[in-house]
């Protein structure tokens, strides 16, 4: 029963990660395209990361996907938001 | 289809266009990096020696081997970088 | 069950190659940095199901790893690139 | 059916030379680092898959991680220097007088010779015969470890690993007596977004570094992955300017750069004292010396990694300044 939910939250995961992809490619401009590939990423490797700790089962091996999850989760959000003031700051100057 | 197979063949792929990239690229930076793609291209071959059907376990000394090679790239890559930078300067000078 | 995770491998793998496409057509930095993201978060999803698959604890230690390092590389993207535009 | 792990494996491999092939045929030499960093990412995924979890360790935190930021730093340097930020770095490169036509041939024609010797030799191998598997396996319970690639690296090919160790010492060496001067770049603003991260990250990364580091001994993991993210975390420092390497700081960084010669050597010299072979450790203290060294080797690999990123020998140039004139 785990082993199935675990299947279903990966596949589930999968989608994300092939939406964020989309996203990436069709959107466009570069804002857009952050706001799709961070959201659908996060949400995606958590899927991901729930669906293996599931299938995982021992306590070392969930507690290690809950340290790489959370580290992801931080990482991305920071340097997504890095990304972003450097593009704004990019833009801004070709105005002024 | 194994995956020595598989990836033996894309060891000497890499292995070939990485050597042709070291003695033809124009740019000097192209070129560091193609010798780095020919010591991957190195390290695919002594990995896939070193692979055994998956009861077996893989044999630990060539994965030692690669490991070395690894830091010892890195460090004459470094050495190389420094090189290209200085010299860059050197030029930078020259033309003022 | 090995199988299903082999094709999420693939439709995961695939979605890495696609944004290669971003690579290559740019325009600015960001684009491609944000092209880098997309391979750091997909790599490690594919490094948690390979352990899954291969049955080897150890490669959770390897997608913390990766982990750690796209986030350092995507530093010095940022950080260099905005030094190199002043 | 075909099993789909095959699918994935024949996909990785295809992508793998084609990132190679774009790699060097890229113009844009940014976009030339960002791919060269992915296939870095994929080759080490391919080495996962041939179970080689240590060496894909090595891989992504040296050979793409350090390597890469390396990358990146020259090129930025190179565009500095020119004053045309926004321009190609090929650039300065492009007046170089054209290779003959032949030249290219001959090149071409000799690299296709080697790579198809390489592949004969390839596909003339026998097929899996016996390696030192059985050899190592035999010797382990000697080693004091449990993990045998940790066994072949700290206890029976010891002396690879102290050359290599000396190798990253001549590499630091060199690259001080190449570049010398103090930076005088600005500190970039890096908002409170990343303090915050920087504060809650840094920490998490030493102790990662060191997990490895420990874990070595019995699964995948050791002392130069261990280095090399503790690397990171000085990776990290540098970039965002949070530490500018001073000359008074020579010294100690000097003394952390032969901190692991310095260790594996001793060791090795006062193994031999006791009557026996360098490296023969005795096998009650096989485990605690092979961690003193690892321990030793893994401060001194980080802070010549990144000392090798920073570059230049941090010193006042005497006669700066006064070349205005």
């Amino acid at each position: 029963m785990l082993e199935l939910l675990g299947a279903g939250l990966i596949g589930l995961g999968a989608v994300f990660f092939v939406a964020g992809t989309v996203g990436l490619l069709r959107f466009p401009d570069v804002f857009c395209r952050l706001h799709a590939l961070t959201k659908a990423d996060g949400l995606g490797l958590a899927l991901i990361a729930l669906g293996v700790a599931l299938q995982a089962g021992t306590g070392g091996a969930v507690f290690r996907i809950a340290l790489i999850w959370g580290f992801v989760a931080l990482a991305s959000a920071t340097c997504g938001h890095l990304i972003a003031r450097h593009a704004r700051q990019m833009a801004g100057g070709r105005h002024d | 289809m194994t995956p020595d197979m598989i990836y033996g063949a894309a060891g000497i792929a890499v292995f070939g266009i990485g050597l042709v990239g070291a003695l033809c690229a124009q740019d000097r930076l192209r070129r560091v990096l193609a010798l780095k793609l020919c010591s991957v291209g190195a390290g695919f071959l002594l990995l896939v020696g070193a692979w055994r059907e998956p009861p077996g376990t893989p044999d630990p000394v060539p994965h030692a081997l690669v490991i070395t090679g690894i830091v010892v790239m890195v460090s004459a890559t470094a050495v190389a970088l420094a090189l290209i930078r200085r010299l860059h300067s050197l030029e930078a000078e020259d033309e003022r | 069950m090995t199988n299903f995770l082999s094709l999420i491998l693939i439709v995961l793998l695939l979605s890495i190659f696609a944004g290669l496409i971003r690579v290559f057509r740019g325009p600015a930095p960001a684009e491609r940095m944000l092209a880098a993201q997309l391979f750091g978060t997909a790599s490690v999803a594919i490094l948690l199901v390979l352990s899954q698959v291969m049955q080897m604890q150890a490669l959770l230690d390897v997608a913390l790893v990766f982990a750690l390092l796209g986030a350092v590389t995507l530093v010095a993207f940022v950080v260099l690139a905005e030094r190199g535009a002043r | 059916m075909i099993d789909p792990l095959v699918i994935f494996d024949l996909l990785l491999a295809l992508g793998i030379v084609a990132l190679a092939v774009a790699a060097l045929a890229t113009r844009e030499s940014f976009a030339m680092i960002v791919v060269f960093i992915v296939f870095g990412l994929v080759s080490a995924l391919a080495w996962v898959r041939l179970s080689a979890p240590d060496v894909a360790l090595a891989e992504a935190a040296i050979g793409t991680g350090v390597t890469g930021a390396l990358l990146l730093k020259t090129l930025h340097h190179l565009r500095c220097a020119t004053g045309q930020p926004g321009q190609n770095a090929t650039q300065a490169q492009i007046s170089a007088p054209p290779v003959p036509v032949g030249v290219t041939l001959a090149n071409a024609a000799f690299c296709g010779l080697i790579t198809l010797g390489l592949a004969v030799a390839f596909l003339g191998a026998p097929a899996a015969g016996p390696g030192f598997e059985g050899l190592v396996a035999q010797a382990m319970p000697q080693s004091g470890v449990e993990h045998p690639v940790t066994a072949v690296l700290l206890n029976f090919r010891a002396y690879d690993t102290l050359m290599e160790v000396v190798v990253l010492l001549a590499a630091v060496i060199a690259v001080w007596q190449i570049e010398r001067g103090l930076s005088d770049a600005p500190a970039p603003v890096m908002g409170e977004v990343w303090q915050g991260f920087a504060r809650l990250a840094l920490p998490a990364i030493v102790v990662v570094g060191t997990y490895l580091l420990w874990v070595g001994a019995e699964a995948p993991g050791g002392a130069f992955q261990g280095g090399a993210v503790l690397a990171a975390v000085g990776l990290l420092l540098l970039l965002t300017r949070a530490y500018v390497p001073q000359p008074a700081h020579r010294g100690i960084a000097r003394g952390a750069f032969v901190l692991g010669t310095a260790a594996f050597a001793l060791v090795a010299l006062l193994v031999a004292s006791g009557g026996r072979v360098a490296f023969e450790y005795p096998l009650a203290h096989a485990k605690t010396l092979i961690l003193l060294i690892e321990g030793m080797v893994t401060l001194s690999i980080a802070v010549t990694l990144a000392a090798l990123f920073h570059g230049r020998e941090p010193m006042a140039l005497k006669h700066e300044g006064k070349d205005d004139t």
